[in-house]
Formats: C-alpha cells, structure tokens, sequence
C-alpha cells in the first residue's frame, strides 16, 4: 500500500521531511505498527518516533486513536500535540 | 458559522459587526481573543510562530463549531486563528458566539476555545532575543478543560 | 478598571484596543456584549428604555468589578452599560476582562455579567408598536446564577 | 428624621414622585417598617408597596436587607428587582 505521509511540527524537525510517499508492508496494519515501523526507516525517524505514546496521528484529515486501522488511508499525518489557541 | 486561517490580523469590533448587522434575534454576544503574551516560563519571547496543518485545520474547525450549534442554540459564531510570525501583544485567535441569551453564548464561547485548543492542530514555537526555537507544550490542563464537556 | 454608564454607543474593537495597547503581560480577552432583542414574549418591540439610578450605578458596578479583580488575577476590566432609549439590535452593555489565561477571563466576565444582572440599579421598560409600556420582569434565573458563585 | 427618598422604575411610576424629603417617625426604624408606613401616605404609595417583599431597597446607595436599620440614614431608594445587562 502506498501512503501520504505528512509530519508536522517537531516531527517534521527531527526526520527532516515534510511529507512523503511510502510504500508500507502488508503486516503494517495499526496506526502504532505504522509508527513503530517507521522508527526503524533511520535516524531522524528514530528521534521522532522515540516516544509514539507522545505523537498524534490523523488519517485523512481526521483525529485517529493508536488503534485505528491503516488500511485505505489517503495521508496520514504524525504531529505532536497540539497547542494552538 | 465561518471559520478563517489567515496570517493577517482581525478587527474585534468590525468581525462582531458583521455576525450582527440587521439581525435583532440576538441578544448576548460573547467574544474570546488570545494574544502573544511577552514572557514564557519568566523568559522573554521574541517571536512565535505559528504553524498548521493545511487542510485538516479547517475541517477540524468546522466540526468543532457544529458540535458547538448542536449543544447550544447559537445564532452566529466565528473562528478566527492566525498562523506565521507574531510578536508580544499581537492577537492569535478570535472566538465569537452570539446567541439570544448570555449562557449559552458564555459556555459556546468556553467550548469553542476548550476543543480548539486541545483538537485544531496548530503549533506554535516560541523564540527568545538570541534566537533560540522552542515548541510550546502541550497543557494538561487544556485536555482537562475539553474533557469536562465529554462527562 | 472602569466603568461606564452613557447614552453612547461604544465600539468594542476600540474599547479592548485601549485596554489591551502596549501591554504584553495580557493572553486572554473575554467580551460579553448584550443587544437589544427585537422581540419579548413572541411580541415586537418598539424601544427599550433604561433607567438607572445615578450615583449608586457606578458605584455598584465599582464594587461588583473590585469583587471580580480579588477573585481572579486579571490585568483589566472595563464595564460599560448604556441607558436611554434604544432600539432592536442597539448595544446595551459591555463586560471586558482581561487575564494571563482563557479560564480566569471567562469566569470573570461571567461574574461580572451575573452580579450586574442582579446588583446594579438598571431597569428596563419595552415598549410596543402601539406605544405601550411594559417594565421587563427580573428573572430568576439571574438569581439563581449570582448566587451560585456565593457557593 | 429627615430622610430623602428616592423611588424609581415602577415604584416612581406608582407614586407618582421621583424623591422627596420626608420626616420619618421615631418608632419606623427597619426598612420593613418604613415600607409599612410609607404605603400608608396615600393611593400611590399603597400601590407601590402593595407587595413589599417585592420592592429592593438601597441605603446612602448600597443595597440592604428589609430588615436593615434606617438610624443614620441620608438617602433610602425603592425600587423593583434591577433588569440591566
């Protein structure tokens, strides 16, 4: 499956890439697998990954729980938490 | 209902105006606006900035604002919040709801501001005279504040 | 600190920018603005008219802003209510507080609105298309949240 | 005693007067009797204090309860429940 991945704030800092096409395995199938996955693609996605209890994650535009399946996802975003307003 | 993401400041007294002119079913208007404050953790802060998610942002936005009219019967309600560079004293956001009385434009007002704070991804990172970034944290009490509405 | 009570309209983008201009130490604006409703008890309203009684108005609104500033820390507040004839639509009141943080200033603005239902010497009579008066009835529901903050 | 008295929104209407300076017996010394007594000082005034559990009361410009002395008294107003905001 190929993904939109958007990273935001100081995720984005520490893997040095706004935003990405990947393809991920078949057995990647949670938002958490997905993060845990990707914290092995090197070291600035290890630095942003260290913590993934930390990270927020929306799939195509909407809040998504650790839990949520990936599967049909458009873009998936990666973001800490949020602290507009 | 509207919601804005916009580097350009706004107008309090013209926004409200425009959420009001020629309508006489409202009667309570209330108005949140949350500006740069010139110290952070009793450093001073130079600039902050302010980042979004292009897309989300505004969906998120709206959602919160219909959750906002499906709890209280409000006539009109803006969101307003910028994004770039900001300095000390310069506005961030601006909230109204206008209802016909002033509980439910009190607690929409409070809604409004709880959920946006703790659900529109917005960042914003703080740097002091020498230069030095540092994106704010998040506050427990913003999460604590947004999930009293959900008892 | 101030308060206000004139037959003036005010401009509320302008009243906070006098509050607010040149000052850093400020995060948090809430605003209530009450309007003229153009209808009472599903009947059209003319005019409203508001009576106060000079001398004891600012006096208890002093009193009623003192007690909001020795419950939360706020960096300002402005009261301003209007009296005279007015019609639907026209500004009657506005309730500014001001605070490093969100809850401090919606609470206070809140407070304020609430004793100034209950405490300050205001009355208002409506008056139809066929020029009959009616003095509006107080509301019980002003007393029970006033008094709710005595707790 | 000589006490100005003030009376607005429908109390003024009903009495027909917006302040006077009266002379108040030794023996009215509570706001409650004062009440009692005034709506005694004609058809107005009957009208205005028919129900006195109705009518607020100010003392020199402060609010005060029925039961609150008049001894000392410059200036007492009547009025109905106040409706601003």
């Amino acid at each position: 499956m190929t993904v939109k991945l958007v990273y935001l704030a100081w995720v984005r800092e520490r893997i040095g890439v706004a935003e990405e096409l990947r393809d991920i395995p078949v057995n990647v199938t949670t938002v958490a697998q997905l993060m845990a996955w990707l914290a092995d693609q090197g070291p600035g996605y290890a630095q942003a990954f260290a913590e993934p209890t930390v990270i927020r994650t929306a799939i195509d535009r909407a809040h998504v729980a650790p839990d949520a399946l990936i599967a049909d996802a458009r873009e998936i975003a990666f973001f800490p938490p949020v602290t507009g307003g | 209902m509207a919601v804005r993401v916009q580097t350009e400041d706004f107008d309090i007294g013209r926004e409200i105006a425009a959420l009001t002119n020629d309508r006489t079913d409202i009667g309570a208007i209330v108005t949140f606006t949350g500006t740069v404050r010139g110290t952070a953790q009793d450093a001073a802060i130079s600039t902050m900035t302010l980042e979004h998610y292009p897309g989300m942002t505004e969906d998120e936005l709206s959602r919160i604002e219909n959750d906002a009219h499906a709890r209280w019967p409000l006539q009109a309600s803006l969101i307003i919040h910028r994004i770039g560079t900001l300095h000390a004293g310069d506005n961030i956001v601006l909230v109204v709801a206008a209802s016909a009385h002033r509980q439910a434009a009190f607690e929409a007002a409070a809604f409004l501001m709880d959920f946006l704070k703790t659900r529109a991804p917005f960042w914003k990172k703080e740097t002091d005279a020498d230069g030095n970034g540092r994106w704010v944290d998040a506050r427990e009490t913003d999460e604590t504040a947004a999930a009293a509405w959900l008892r």
